[in-house]
C-alpha cells in the first residue's frame, strides 16, 4: 500500500463530492454522488484487500498534528474495517435509492449524504478520542437535515427528537472523555487509552457517561423511542443509513470504549445491560407485532436486534463479541434492505400503511422473493447473515447467564411472528387494493440496489469467515483485556463423582 | 468621634433607598434617574469616609471621578429620556414595556 | 516607571483617543455627509490600534514591563488578546453600520466616533489593574453604549432600549461602585495587586461584600443571569449594528475584566466567588436557553443566545485556573466570530424594499430562496449550539476541559447537559430555514462588505477553524500566563 | 459637636432621600435631591474632604440638579395624570431591600461595632503633609491619575456627543414622520378589533 | 467425486434454477430439472444405503466449507454419512423424488408450478443438510431450512388467508421448539466446548452425573441438555404441546403434506434423538420425558383422528400419532425401532397422503370425507393404493406367519420393545400405544369406508356443486350430482404404485437390519443389544396385541360406518362434551389463542400505546419538552418588560449572592 493515506482519501472523496453537489443541479449531483460513493467503495475494497489479517493491530495509521488538544490520527483494526466496509457498501445503495424518490433540492440532499459518509468513516477510523467525538456528534447535522427536509408528514417532530435525544445522550460522554484525557495526562490516542487502567470508582461514572451516549445511539430500551419516529419520517435512504450504520455507532462505541477502557465497570453494569436488553427483546418485539406502519415495525425490530448486540457485547467472551459484531454487520445489511423494500413500494403508492398493500406476490414476484429473503434474514434463518451473529451472541451470553440467554432467545420466536405477519400482510393474501395491485415489479435500478445486499446477506451467512477473520485477533485482544473482569457464568458446571463409576458399570455390563 | 461604621451605615441606607427608588417607582422615569444619583452619592460618602479613615486620598480621587461620571451619566440619561419622551409621549415607568418576553 | 514608558504602553489607547477626537472634529466640520469617510477612518484607527497591540500578544508580554501608571494599567498579553478581539469586532461593526443607518436615513458622523470611544473604554477596561481604571473604562464604554442604543431617535424601540439599558446600567454601576468602595475601604487600596495582598489570608466580611457587589455589577455588563434582564430588550430595540456591537466587543471586555478582577485581585480566594460564578453560569445557561425558546425575533433570540454563551464562558472562569482563563479567551474569540457572523446574517435579512426584517418566521424556507445566506446561518446556528464539527464546539470543549481539569466535573456535566436545551432553539432556526415552506419575505441584499465578513466568519467557524486551534490555543495560553495570578 | 453635626446631616440626608423617591411631583423630588446633596456635602466636610464637598455642591447642585429640573420642566408632563402608587410586587421589593440593608448594616456596619477592620493603605496616596486637601488631590490627579483624568475628560466628551446626537434635531427635508419600525412592528391585532357579538345584538361601535 | 455432494447439492442447484429462473426457462424445464435432480439424488442414495445394509458402507465426513470459527465455538459445513444418515437419505430422496413426480400431475394447472418445484427441491436440500450434519449447528441449519421450506409450501397458495395463517403458525410454533434446540446447542457447547456431534457423543458419558445451573435451578447436566434438545425435536415432530401447527399445515398442497408433513421433516425430531442417542442414554430422566411425551402424543393424536372429517387432517393426526410411537420407542432405548418405524412410516404415510391427494384431485378439491362415498369404483388405482397404505398403517400382519405390511413390523416392534423395557413409563407407553393402535385402526378404516364405500354424497359439497353448477335441491335424488370423478394421471399413479411397494414390503425386507443388527447400525446410534434381545422374549399376547386391537378397530369401523351409519352421530351426541373436546382437538388452539396469541397482541398494544407512547415518550422526551416549554413560558413571563421588575430581579440576585457568601 505504500504510504498512500487511504483513510484520508476515503474521508476526502465524499467530502469533495458533497461540496460539489451543493453547487450542482439535480442530475449532475446524482451522478457526482454516485461516483463519489463508488470511488469510496472501491477504496474500501482496496483497503480490505490490503488489510493484513493477523498483522499489526492498528493498520493504515495516519497521524498529523493539525490541532491543539487532539490529533488528526486515523487507523483501523479489523472491527473498524468491517464497519467501514458496511458504510461504503451501503452508501452507493442509498444514493441509488434516492435516485428517483428525491426530486426536490437534490444537490443538498446528496451533499448531506456524502457528508454523512465522511463522518461515518471518520468515526470508525478515528484513533483520537476527540476526533472520534467530533465525527460521532457531527453526524447529527446531516441526519437532522435529511429527516427534516426530505422526511414525511411528521418530520419536524422526528427530526427534533432524533437530534436532541442523541445529543443529550452524547454530551455527557464528552465530559467523561475530558476526564479520561486529563487522567491520562493529555493522552488522547484511543489505542493508548484502551490500555489505560482507570481507577475502579472512576470507571463507574465514566462508564455511565459513555453508556448514556451509546445506549441512546444503539438504541436500547427505554431510550429507543426516537428511533421509530426517525425511521418513519426519514426518506428511504435516510432510514437505510440510520439503521444500517448509525445504530452501529453505539455498538462500536461499546466495543471500542466502554469495554476495553472500563472493563471493571462494564462487568459491574453487565446486569443493567442485560436487563435492558431482555426487556428490549421482548417488549419491542411485542410492540412490533401490532404496528400498522411498515417502517415503524422494522424500526422496532431494530431495537430488538440491537439488544442482541448488547447482550453479546456484555457476555464477556469471544463468541459474544464476535456475535455482536456479526449482528451489527448483518443487521446493517438486512434492516437496510428491509427499509429499501419498504421504499420500493412506498415510491409507488406513497403510503407506509401495511393495510394498503396485500398480495404483492402476484404483481411483484421478484420483489416478493427478495423481501422474503430479507425477512428470513431478519428472523435469523441459518444461512443468512443474521443467524451467525445472533447465534454467536446468544451462545456467548448463555455462557454468562442462562436466564438472559433464554429471554433473549425468545426473540427468535417473536421476531418470526412479527416479520412473517408483516410479510403476510404485504405480499400474501388477495390483492385488496386496486392501486397496490397495479404496481409494477422491481425496476433494474431497484434490482441493482437489492441484489448486492442479498448476495452479501447470503455470503455472510454461508461463509462468515471472510468477515470474522479480520476481526479475530482484535476480538481476542479485547477478550484478553476483559478476561480479568469477566463475570463468572451462572452455569457452575460440576463434574459428578458418579461419572467414572457409571463408566465402569457400563464396561462391566458389556463384558 | 464618629466612627467609620456610622458612615458606612448611613451610606448603606442611602444605597438601599436609591435601589428602592428604582423599583418602587411607577410614576416617572426621572425619579429613577434621581435614585441612581442617590446611589452614586452613597458610594461617594463611602469613598470619602474610607479615604479619610485610611488617610489615603485615592478614595477622594475616586469619588471625584465618580462625580464626573455621574454628571456625564445624568446628561446622557436625560438625553435618552428626552428622546424617549419624544417618541413615546410619556415617561411613565410602566409604559416602558413595548419589548418583553 | 517613567511617564514615557507608560505612554508607550497605552499607545493603542492614545491612538484611539486622538483619532476619536480628530474624527469628531471632522464630523463637526463635515457633517453627516462625511459619515462614511469617518467610518472608514475609524476602521483604520482601529486597525492601527490592532497593529499596535498585536506584538504584545504574539510575544506573550507579561511581567513588570507591561505595567503603566503605577499599577493602574497593564498592557499584557491577556489584555492584548482581548483588545484584538474588541478592535476586530468594533471594526466589523463600523463596516456594517453605515449602510444600516443610511437606509434609515439616520447615519450620523458621530456614530463611528462613539464606537471608537467605546472601543477605547473597553480597551482600558481590559487593561485595568485598578478599580478606578476599571470604573473609568467601564463607564466610557457604557455611556457610549447608552447613546448608541438609543441612536434611532424616531424609533420607539430604540429609545426604549436606550432607556432600559441606561437605567439598569446605572443601577448596575451603582452596585459595582458600592462594591468598589467597600473593597477600597476594607482592602485599603484600589490596586488589584494591593487587593490581592490584602486578601491573601482570607476575606474579611467587608471585603466579601465588596467582592460580591463588584461581581454583581460586572455580571450585569456581561449579562450573566440574574443580571441579564436588560439584554433581550436592549438587543431587540437597539439598531442591529449596535446590537452586534453589544453582543461582541463589550462582552469580551467585560469578561476579560471580570477574569482579571477574579483571578488577579481575588484569585487567592477563589472559593469565595467560585460558587457565585458557578451559580450564575448555570443559571445563565438555563435562562438563556429557556428564554430563547419562545422568541419570534431573531435579535431577541440572539440576545438569549448570548446569555447562554456567557454561561459557558463563566464555567471557564469558575475553573479559576490559568487554563480556565485561556479557555475563556478561546471561547470568546470563537464566540465573537459566531456572533458577528450571526448579526451580519440578520443584517442581510431584508425584504423586497430593503427594509430590515427580524422575525424568525420571515426566515421560513430561506434555504430555497437564499441558499447561501441560509447555509451560512445554519453553520452559525449549529456552531452556536456547539455541535461539532463546527468550530463553536471547540469553545465549549476547551471550557469544559478546563472545568474538568479543575475537578469541576459535576458543573461541566450539568452545564453540558443544559446545553442541549440551548440546541433546541438553534436548530429551530435551522428548521425554519430548511424545513418550512418559503415565506419569501427575505430577499437578502448584495452588500459586498457584509458578504465578505459573513464569508470570513463562516470560514472561521467551519471545520477549517480547527486548523487554528493550535495557534489560538497558544495565544490564549500565553495570554492567560501573563495574568498576574494571585495563587 | 461633630456627633451632632453628623447625625443632623445624616438624618436630613436620609430623610430627603426618602422624599426624593416618594414625592409625587418630580419637581419636588429634584428639590429634595438638592437638599440631600447639601447634607452629603456636609458629611464630607466632617471628615475633612472639603474639595469633594465643594465639588458635590458645584457639580450636583449646580449642574446635575439643575439639569434635572430643566428636563422636568421641559418635558412638561401633566403630573396630575401620572399614576401614583407602587409597583404590584412592591412588598417583595421592600422586603428584599430591607434584607439587603440588614445584611449590609449587620455585616459591615455593626458586625464589630465601632471597630471595623479596615485595610491599610500603602501610603502612595497619602495626603501631603501641610498641604490642603485640594492641593493633595491635585498633586495626585495630575501625576498618578493623569491618564484616568484625561480619560474622564473623554467621558464628558462622550456625554456631550451623546446628548447632542440624541436630542439635537436638524431641520431635514420634509419626510413626514415616518416611523418605519412602527410601521413594521404594527400588528393586525393592534390595528383591528375582532368583535364577536351575540346573536341579535349587533356590533357596538 | 463424492456422491454425497451431488445428493445434497443437486436439489439445491435445481431449486435455485427453478426458483429464480423459472420464469425464463418455463414450467416444464423447471419441473424437469428439479425432478431430475431428485431422481439423481435418489439414485445415488440407494447404493449408499444398500452398502450399509450389506455391511460394506463406511461412515465418513466430507468437509465442504469453513463456516464459523469463533474462539472455541467452531463449526463447518460438512457432510456426514453413516447408517443413520443413509437411511434418511433414501427416505428423503426417494419420497421426494416420487412427490416431485406426483406433483407433475397434481399441480398441473397451477400457474406457479416452477416455484412449487423449487420449494420442494429447496426443502429436500435443507432436509439433506439436516441429516448429513456432523455438528449441531449445521443440523440446526437444516432444521430451520426445512422450517422455511415448510412455511413456504404451506403458504404456497398465498392468496388463501387460511394457508398464510397456517404457514406462520407452522413457522412460529417450530421456532418455539427451535428456542429449545438453540439453548440446547448453547448448553452443549458450554459443557463440551464443541458442537461436533462425534465429539459430544464421545464426551457425554463422562459428563454423566454432573450438575449445572440453568435458569436459576440446579439440574443434572445431561438431563437438561437432552431436554432442551428434545424441545426442538418436539417442535419439529409435532409432539404434544407443540403439535398444533401440523394439522393446519394441511393447508398446503397435498404433495407437500406427503413429503414434509408425513415422510420427512416431521421425523427430523426422531432423527435427532436417534442421532444423539448416546447422549440421551446418559440422561435417563430425559428419556422418561421422551417416552411419556411420545406415548401421550401417540394416544392423544389418535383420539382426535377418530373425529375429524377432513381427509388430510385425519392423516395428519395419524402422523402425529405415529411420531409419538417413534418417540416412545426412542425413549425406551430402542432407537433402531424408532428409526425403523420412521422408515416404514415414510412410505405408507406418503402413500396415504398422495392417495388422499389423488382423491381430492378426483373430487375437485373437496377434502371433507362427509361428501365422499362410493369412490371405490370410480378411482380404483387410488383405492388400492390407499388400501395398501391403510393395511400398512394399521399394522396388518401375522406374527407366526412372519409376514405383514410395513407398519406391522415396525409398530409391533415398538410395542414389544416398550413392553420389554419393563419400566413403569415404558409399560404405560405400551398400553397407550396399544390403545392408540386400536384407534389407528379405527380411524384409518373409517377413512377408507367413508371415502370408498357407501353411497356417493358428493352433491353436498360446495366444490362439486361449483363444478357441476347444481344445488342439492336441483340434483334431487342423484347424490352424485352428475359428477364424474376421474382417475389421476400416470404421473400421480406411478408414485402411488412405487410407494405401495414400499408400504407392503419395506417392513418385511428390512426389519432384520433395523431391529436386530448391531453391525448394520455400526455405532450410528446407541444400539441396545440387550433390549433388542429382550424384545423377542416378550409374551405371545404382547406380540399379538397389535394385531388384535387392529381387528377390533376394523370391526368397530365396519359396524359404525358400513353396517349402521347412524352410530357415529349417536355416539357423538351421547358423549357430548367429551366428543366436542376431542373434536376440537383437545382445545389446544383455543388455549394457545387465549394464552399466547391474544395476550401477545394485547400486550404489544399496551406496551406500545401505554408503555412507549404513554409512559416513555410522555415522561421522557415529551415530558422534558413540556418542562422546558413551561420553563420557557416562565422565562418569558419573568421578562415582563417592566424596568422595575428587572431591577427587582437584579436586586434579588444580589441579595441571594450576599446571603450565600454571608452564610
Amino acid at each position: 500500500m505504500g504510504d498512500f493515506p487511504i483513510l484520508t482519501a476515503m474521508l476526502v472523496v465524499p467530502l469533495i463530492g458533497a461540496i460539489a453537489c451543493l453547487f450542482l443541479d439535480a442530475k449532475p449531483a446524482r451522478m457526482v454522488a454516485l461516483l463519489a460513493t463508488l470511488i469510496d467503495l472501491a477504496l474500501g475494497i482496496v483497503l480490505w484487500a490490503n488489510f493484513d489479517i493477523g498483522g499489526a493491530q492498528w493498520q493504515f495509521t495516519e497521524r498529523a498534528n493539525l490541532f491543539a488538544g487532539f490529533e488528526y490520527a486515523l487507523g483501523i483494526d479489523g472491527i473498524a474495517l468491517m464497519l467501514i466496509m458496511l458504510s461504503v457498501f451501503l452508501m452507493p445503495i442509498c444514493i441509488g435509492a434516492s435516485w428517483e424518490a428525491i426530486t426536490k433540492r437534490v444537490g443538498e440532499y446528496m451533499c448531506a449524504f456524502l457528508v454523512m459518509e465522511t463522518l461515518m468513516i471518520g468515526v470508525f477510523a478515528a484513533q483520537d478520542i476527540f476526533l472520534f467525538y467530533i465525527f460521532f456528534e457531527a453526524g447529527l447535522i446531516p441526519m437532522y437535515l435529511i429527516i427534516g427536509v426530505w422526511g414525511g408528514q411528521n418530520r419536524i417532530y422526528a427530526a427534533y427528537k432524533f437530534f436532541l435525544y442523541t445529543l443529550l445522550g452524547s454530551v455527557l460522554m464528552l465530559i467523561a472523555m475530558l476526564w479520561m484525557v486529563n487522567f491520562a495526562n493529555g493522552e488522547t490516542s484511543i489505542p493508548v487509552l484502551m490500555e489505560t487502567n482507570f481507577p475502579a470508582e472512576a470507571q463507574t461514572w465514566l462508564w455511565l457517561a459513555f453508556f448514556a451516549s451509546f445506549a441512546v445511539k444503539m438504541p436500547m430500551w427505554p431510550v429507543h423511542t426516537w428511533l421509530p419516529d426517525a425511521h418513519v419520517q426519514a426518506p428511504t435512504a435516510g432510514s437505510v443509513i440510520l439503521a444500517g450504520v448509525l445504530l452501529k455507532l453505539g455498538g462500536y462505541g461499546f466495543i471500542r470504549f466502554s469495554l476495553p477502557m472500563f472493563p471493571d465497570a462494564s462487568a459491574d453494569f453487565g446486569w443493567l445491560v442485560w436487563g435492558l436488553s431482555m426487556v428490549a427483546v421482548v417488549v419491542t418485539s411485542l410492540i412490533a407485532l401490532v404496528q400498522h406502519d411498515m417502517k415503524k415495525l422494522i424500526a422496532y425490530s431494530s431495537v430488538a436486534h440491537m439488544a442482541i448486540v448488547t447482550v453479546g457485547l456484555f457476555a464477556f467472551n469471544v463468541q459474544g463479541l464476535e456475535g455482536a459484531m456479526m449482528v451489527m454487520l448483518g443487521h446493517g445489511l438486512v434492516s437496510g434492505a428491509l427499509f429499501l423494500c419498504v421504499g420500493v413500494i412506498y415510491d409507488r403508492l406513497h403510503t407506509r400503511e401495511i393495510d394498503r398493500y396485500g398480495g404483492l406476490s402476484i404483481n411483484m414476484p421478484a420483489y416478493a422473493v427478495l423481501f422474503m429473503l430479507f425477512t428470513m434474514a431478519s428472523v435469523g434463518l441459518p444461512g443468512t447473515s443474521n443467524f451467525v451473529g445472533e447465534f454467536l451472541s446468544l451462545a456467548g451470553i448463555y455462557q454468562a447467564n442462562s436466564w438472559v440467554a433464554f429471554i433473549c432467545t425468545t426473540g427468535i420466536i417473536l421476531g418470526a411472528a412479527y416479520m412473517l405477519y408483516l410479510y403476510r400482510r404485504i405480499c400474501f393474501g388477495e390483492q385488496k387494493n386496486a392501486d397496490a395491485a397495479a404496481m409494477p415489479d422491481l425496476s433494474v435500478r431497484e434490482w441493482l440496489l437489492l441484489g448486492p445486499i442479498a448476495a452479501a446477506v447470503l455470503w455472510m451467512g454461508v461463509y462468515p469467515e471472510s468477515f470474522l477473520a479480520p476481526m479475530r485477533s482484535d476480538i481476542q485482544i479485547l477478550d484478553a483485556r476483559l478476561a480479568a473482569a469477566a463475570p463468572e457464568g451462572d452455569a457452575h458446571l460440576e463434574i459428578g463423582e458418579g461419572a467414572s463409576a457409571q463408566e465402569e458399570h457400563h464396561e462391566g455390563e458389556a463384558h | 468621634m464618629i466612627g467609620i461604621e456610622h458612615y458606612v451605615v448611613v451610606s448603606s441606607i442611602l444605597f438601599v433607598l436609591g435601589v428602592l427608588g428604582i423599583f418602587l417607582n411607577r410614576k416617572n422615569v426621572i425619579v429613577i434617574l434621581m435614585a441612581i444619583e442617590l446611589i452614586l452619592l452613597s458610594v461617594n460618602i463611602n469613598l470619602v469616609a474610607f479615604s479619610a479613615e485610611l488617610n489615603d486620598l485615592t478614595g477622594q480621587v475616586f469619588a471625584m471621578f465618580v462625580l464626573t461620571v455621574a454628571a456625564a451619566e445624568a446628561a446622557i440619561g436625560l438625553a435618552i429620556l428626552v428622546t424617549y419622551f419624544r417618541t413615546r409621549g410619556s415617561i411613565a415607568v410602566d409604559d416602558v414595556n413595548r419589548m418583553k418576553g | 516607571m517613567d511617564l514615557a514608558a507608560s505612554l508607550g504602553l497605552v499607545a493603542p489607547e492614545i491612538v484611539l483617543s486622538l483619532s476619536g477626537l480628530v474624527l469628531l472634529l471632522l464630523a463637526a466640520w463635515g457633517g453627516d455627509k462625511g459619515a462614511r469617510v469617518i467610518s472608514v477612518a475609524a476602521c483604520v484607527a482601529l486597525g492601527g490600534a490592532f497593529a499596535l497591540v498585536a506584538p504584545s500578544v504574539c510575544t506573550g508580554a507579561s511581567g513588570p514591563d507591561t505595567v503603566a501608571f503605577g499599577g493602574q494599567f497593564r498592557a499584557d498579553a491577556f489584555a492584548g488578546l482581548a483588545k484584538l478581539m474588541i478592535f476586530a469586532a468594533s471594526g466589523a461593526v463600523l463596516v456594517v453600520a453605515p449602510r444600516f443607518f443610511e437606509r434609515l436615513d439616520s447615519m450620523r458622523a458621530e456614530i463611528p466616533v462613539l464606537v471608537l470611544f467605546a472601543a477605547l473604554g473597553m480597551s482600558i477596561m481590559v487593561s485595568a489593574t485598578d478599580l478606578v481604571t476599571l470604573y473609568i473604562g467601564l463607564e466610557l464604554n457604557s455611556l457610549s453604549a447608552y447613546v448608541l442604543a438609543a441612536l434611532l431617535r424616531n424609533d420607539e424601540r430604540s429609545a426604549e432600549a436606550g432607556l432600559k439599558y441606561f437605567v439598569l446600567g446605572g443601577l448596575a454601576s451603582g452596585i459595582l461602585l458600592f462594591g468598589m468602595s467597600l473593597t477600597y475601604g476594607f482592602a485599603g487600596t484600589t490596586n488589584f495587586g494591593g487587593i490581592a495582598v490584602a486578601v491573601s489570608d482570607g476575606l474579611s466580611i467587608g471585603q466579601m461584600f465588596g467582592l460580591t457587589f463588584v461581581l454583581a455589577g460586572l455580571a450585569f455588563k456581561i449579562s450573566a443571569a440574574p443580571f441579564h434582564m436588560w439584554t433581550p430588550d436592549v438587543y431587540e430595540g437597539a439598531p442591529t449594528p449596535v446590537t452586534m456591537f453589544f453582543a461582541s466587543a463589550p462582552k469580551v471586555a467585560a469578561i476579560a475584566l471580570l477574569a482579571r478582577v477574579s483571578l488577579e485581585a481575588f484569585g487567592s480566594q477563589a472559593g469565595a466567588w467560585q460558587q457565585i460564578v458557578i451559580f450564575a453560569a448555570l443559571l445563565s445557561i438555563v435562562i438563556g436557553a429557556l428564554g430563547a425558546i419562545g422568541q419570534q425575533n431573531v435579535k431577541r433570540l440572539l440576545a438569549y443566545s448570548s446569555i447562554n454563551n456567557v454561561g459557558f464562558i463563566l464555567i471557564g472562569l469558575a475553573a479559576g485556573t490559568a487554563d480556565g482563563a485561556s479557555a475563556m479567551l478561546v471561547y470568546l474569540a470563537i464566540y465573537v466570530v459566531m456572533t458577528v457572523g450571526s448579526f451580519i446574517a440578520v443584517l442581510l435579512m431584508r425584504d423586497a424594499d430593503g427594509n430590515a426584517v427580524e422575525g424568525i418566521s420571515d426566515l421560513a424556507g430561506l434555504s430555497t430562496t437564499r441558499p447561501a445566506l441560509a447555509w451560512c446561518l445554519m453553520a452559525l446556528m449549529f456552531s452556536l449550539a456547539g455541535i461539532p464539527p463546527l468550530f463553536g464546539f471547540w469553545g465549549k470543549f476547551v471550557v469544559f476541559q478546563a472545568a474538568v481539569e479543575a475537578d469541576l466535573v459535576a458543573l461541566a456535566a450539568i452545564g453540558i447537559a443544559a446545553s442541549v436545551i440551548g440546541a433546541f432553539y438553534y436548530i429551530k432556526i435551522v428548521k425554519v430555514m430548511f424545513f418550512d415552506e418559503p415565506a419569501d419575505t427575505v430577499k437578502g441584499a448584495a452588500d459586498t462588505p457584509h458578504w465578505a465578513l459573513l464569508a470570513i466568519c463562516a470560514l472561521l467557524i467551519s471545520p477549517l477553524g480547527y486548523l487554528l486551534t493550535g495557534w489560538l490555543g497558544s495565544l490564549a495560553d500565553m495570554a492567560a500566563a501573563s495574568l498576574a495570578l494571585a495563587f | 459637636m461633630t456627633v451632632f453635626a453628623f447625625y443632623l446631616f445624616a438624618v436630613l440626608m436620609l430623610g430627603s432621600a426618602v422624599l426624593v423617591i416618594t414625592a409625587r411631583n418630580p419637581v419636588h423630588s429634584v428639590l429634595w435631591l438638592i437638599l440631600a446633596f447639601f447634607n452629603a456635602a456636609g458629611l464630607m466636610v466632617l471628615v475633612g474632604a472639603e474639595f469633594l464637598a465643594m465639588l458635590l455642591v458645584v457639580v450636583y447642585v449646580g449642574a446635575v440638579a439643575v439639569l434635572f429640573l430643566f428636563v422636568v420642566m421641559m418635558l412638561n408632563i401633566d403630573f396630575a395624570e401620572m399614576r401614583a402608587g407602587f409597583m404590584k410586587n412592591a412588598p417583595l421589593g421592600v422586603a428584599i431591600a430591607i434584607i439587603l440593608l440588614a445584611e449590609l448594616v449587620l455585616g459591615i456596619g455593626a458586625y464589630k461595632a465601632g471597630n471595623l477592620s479596615l485595610g491599610t493603605a500603602d501610603g502612595n496616596a497619602a495626603p501631603l503633609v501641610g498641604e490642603s486637601n485640594i492641593e493633595s488631590i491635585g498633586e495626585l490627579l495630575y501625576s498618578d491619575y493623569l491618564f484616568l483624568f484625561e480619560t474622564a475628560g473623554i467621558i464628558l466628551l462622550v456625554a456631550l456627543i451623546g446628548a447632542i446626537v440624541l436630542t439635537h434635531r436638524e431641520q431635514r427635508a420634509p419626510r413626514g414622520h415616518q416611523d418605519i419600525s412602527k410601521q413594521v412592528s404594527r400588528r393586525p391585532q393592534d390595528a383591528t378589533e375582532l368583535k364577536q357579538p351575540g346573536i341579535g345584538q349587533g356590533v357596538e361601535l | 467425486m463424492n456422491s454425497i455432494l451431488i445428493i445434497v447439492f443437486a436439489p439445491l442447484v435445481a431449486a435455485i434454477v427453478a426458483g429464480l429462473g423459472g420464469r425464463w426457462i418455463g414450467h416444464t424445464a423447471a419441473k424437469a430439472i428439479t425432478t431430475g435432480g431428485l431422481f439423481l439424488a435418489a439414485g445415488l442414495s440407494w447404493p449408499i444405503f444398500l452398502s450399509f445394509i450389506a455391511g460394506t458402507g463406511e461412515a465418513g465426513v466430507t468437509p465442504v466449507l469453513t463456516w464459523v470459527h469463533s474462539g472455541a465455538l467452531t463449526f463447518d459445513w460438512a457432510l456426514r454419512v453413516d447408517t443413520l444418515t443413509a437411511i434418511m437419505l433414501v427416505v428423503i430422496t426417494s419420497v421426494s423424488a416420487l412427490v416431485h413426480l406426483y406433483s407433475w400431475g397434481y399441480m398441473e394447472e397451477d400457474p406457479d408450478q416452477s416455484r412449487f418445484f423449487a420449494y420442494l427441491s429447496l426443502f429436500t436440500f435443507a432436509m439433506l443438510m439436516l441429516v448429513t450434519a456432523d455438528n449441531l449447528v449445521q443440523m440446526f441449519f437444516g432444521w430451520e431450512g426445512v422450517g422455511l421450506a415448510s412455511y413456504l409450501l404451506i403458504g404456497f397458495w398465498y392468496k388463501k388467508p387460511s394457508a398464510n395463517a397456517a404457514a406462520i403458525k407452522a413457522f412460529v410454533v417450530n421456532r418455539v421448539g427451535d428456542l429449545g434446540f438453540m439453548l440446547g446447542i448453547f448448553g452443549t457447547f458450554l459443557v463440551f466446548q464443541t458442537t461436533s456431534i462425534d465429539a459430544i457423543l464421545e464426551a457425554a458419558p463422562a459428563m454423566q452425573g454432573s450438575t449445572i445451573t440453568f435458569m436459576g435451578a440446579r439440574w443434572d447436566t445431561m438431563t437438561i441438555l437432552c431436554l432442551l434438545l428434545f424441545v426442538g425435536a418436539m417442535g419439529k415432530s409435532a409432539q404434544l404441546g407443540l403439535h398444533t401447527w401440523l394439522p393446519d399445515a394441511m393447508e398446503g398442497p397435498t404433495p407437500v403434506s406427503a413429503l414434509i408433513h408425513a415422510a420427512t421433516m416431521v421425523t427430523a425430531g426422531v432423527f435427532m434423538v436417534c442421532r444423539l442417542s448416546p447422549m440421551f442414554e446418559t440422561a435417563p430422566d430425559a428419556l422418561v420425558v421422551v417416552t411419556v411425551i411420545g406415548a401421550a402424543t401417540c394416544f392423544f393424536a389418535a383420539t382426535i383422528g377418530t373425529t375429524q372429517w377432513d381427509i388430510k387432517r385425519v392423516i395428519a393426526y395419524s402422523t402425529c400419532s405415529q411420531l409419538g410411537y417413534m418417540f416412545f420407542a426412542a425413549g425406551v432405548g430402542a432407537y433402531g425401532a424408532a428409526m425403523f418405524h420412521l422408515f416404514t412410516h415414510a412410505f405408507f404415510k406418503a402413500l396415504l397422503f398422495l392417495g388422499a391427494g389423488s382423491v381430492i384431485h378426483a373430487m375437485h378439491h373437496e377434502q371433507d370425507m362427509r361428501y365422499y362415498g362410493g369412490l371405490r369404483k370410480e378411482i380404483p388405482i387410488t383405492f388400492w393404493a390407499m388400501m395398501f397404505g391403510t393395511l400398512a398403517i394399521t399394522g396388518v400382519g401375522v406374527y407366526h406367519l412372519g409376514a405383514g405390511f410395513a407398519g406391522f413390523w415396525s409398530k409391533d416392534g415398538i410395542l414389544e420393545v416398550a413392553y420389554a423395557a419393563a419400566g413403569e413409563y415404558s409399560t404405560l407407553a405400551f398400553w397407550l400405544g396399544t390403545f392408540a393402535a386400536l384407534l389407528t385402526s379405527f380411524y384409518s378404516w373409517r377413512l377408507m369406508f367413508l371415502t370408498f364405500w357407501g353411497k356417493p354424497r358428493w352433491i353436498e359439497s360446495e366444490h362439486i356443486q361449483h363444478s357441476v353448477h347444481k344445488t342439492p335441491e336441483e340434483a334431487g335424488a342423484d347424490t352424485t350430482g352428475g359428477y364424474h370423478p376421474h382417475e389421476s394421471p400416470w404421473t400421480m399413479l406411478v408414485p402411488l404404485g412405487v410407494l405401495s411397494v414400499g408400504a407392503i414390503a419395506s417392513g418385511q425386507v428390512f426389519h432384520h437390519a433395523f431391529l436386530e443388527s448391531a453391525e448394520f447400525w455400526n455405532g450410528a446410534i446407541a444400539y441396545n443389544e440387550h433390549l433388542m434381545h429382550e424384545m423377542h422374549l416378550v409374551p405371545m399376547w404382547v406380540k399379538y396385541s397389535a394385531f388384535t386391537v387392529m381387528v377390533i378397530g376394523l370391526l368397530g369401523a365396519i359396524y359404525a360406518y358400513l353396517i349402521k351409519p347412524s352410530v357415529p352421530k349417536a355416539t357423538a351426541e351421547q358423549l357430548g362434551p367429551v366428543y366436542r373436546f376431542i373434536y376440537r382437538k383437545w382445545m389446544f388452539d383455543e388455549l394457545y389463542n387465549y394464552v399466547f396469541v391474544k395476550p401477545a397482541f394485547w400486550l404489544g398494544r399496551i406496551l406500545w400505546k401505554k408503555g412507549d407512547e404513554g409512559t416513555i415518550d410522555r415522561f421522557g422526551p415529551n415530558g422534558v419538552a413540556w418542562v422546558v416549554e413551561r420553563g420557557a413560558v416562565f422565562a418569558k413571563k419573568v421578562q415582563s418588560g417592566y424596568l422595575t421588575s428587572y431591577a427587582l430581579i437584579m436586586l434579588l440576585g444580589l441579595v441571594a449572592a450576599i446571603t450565600w457568601v454571608l452564610f
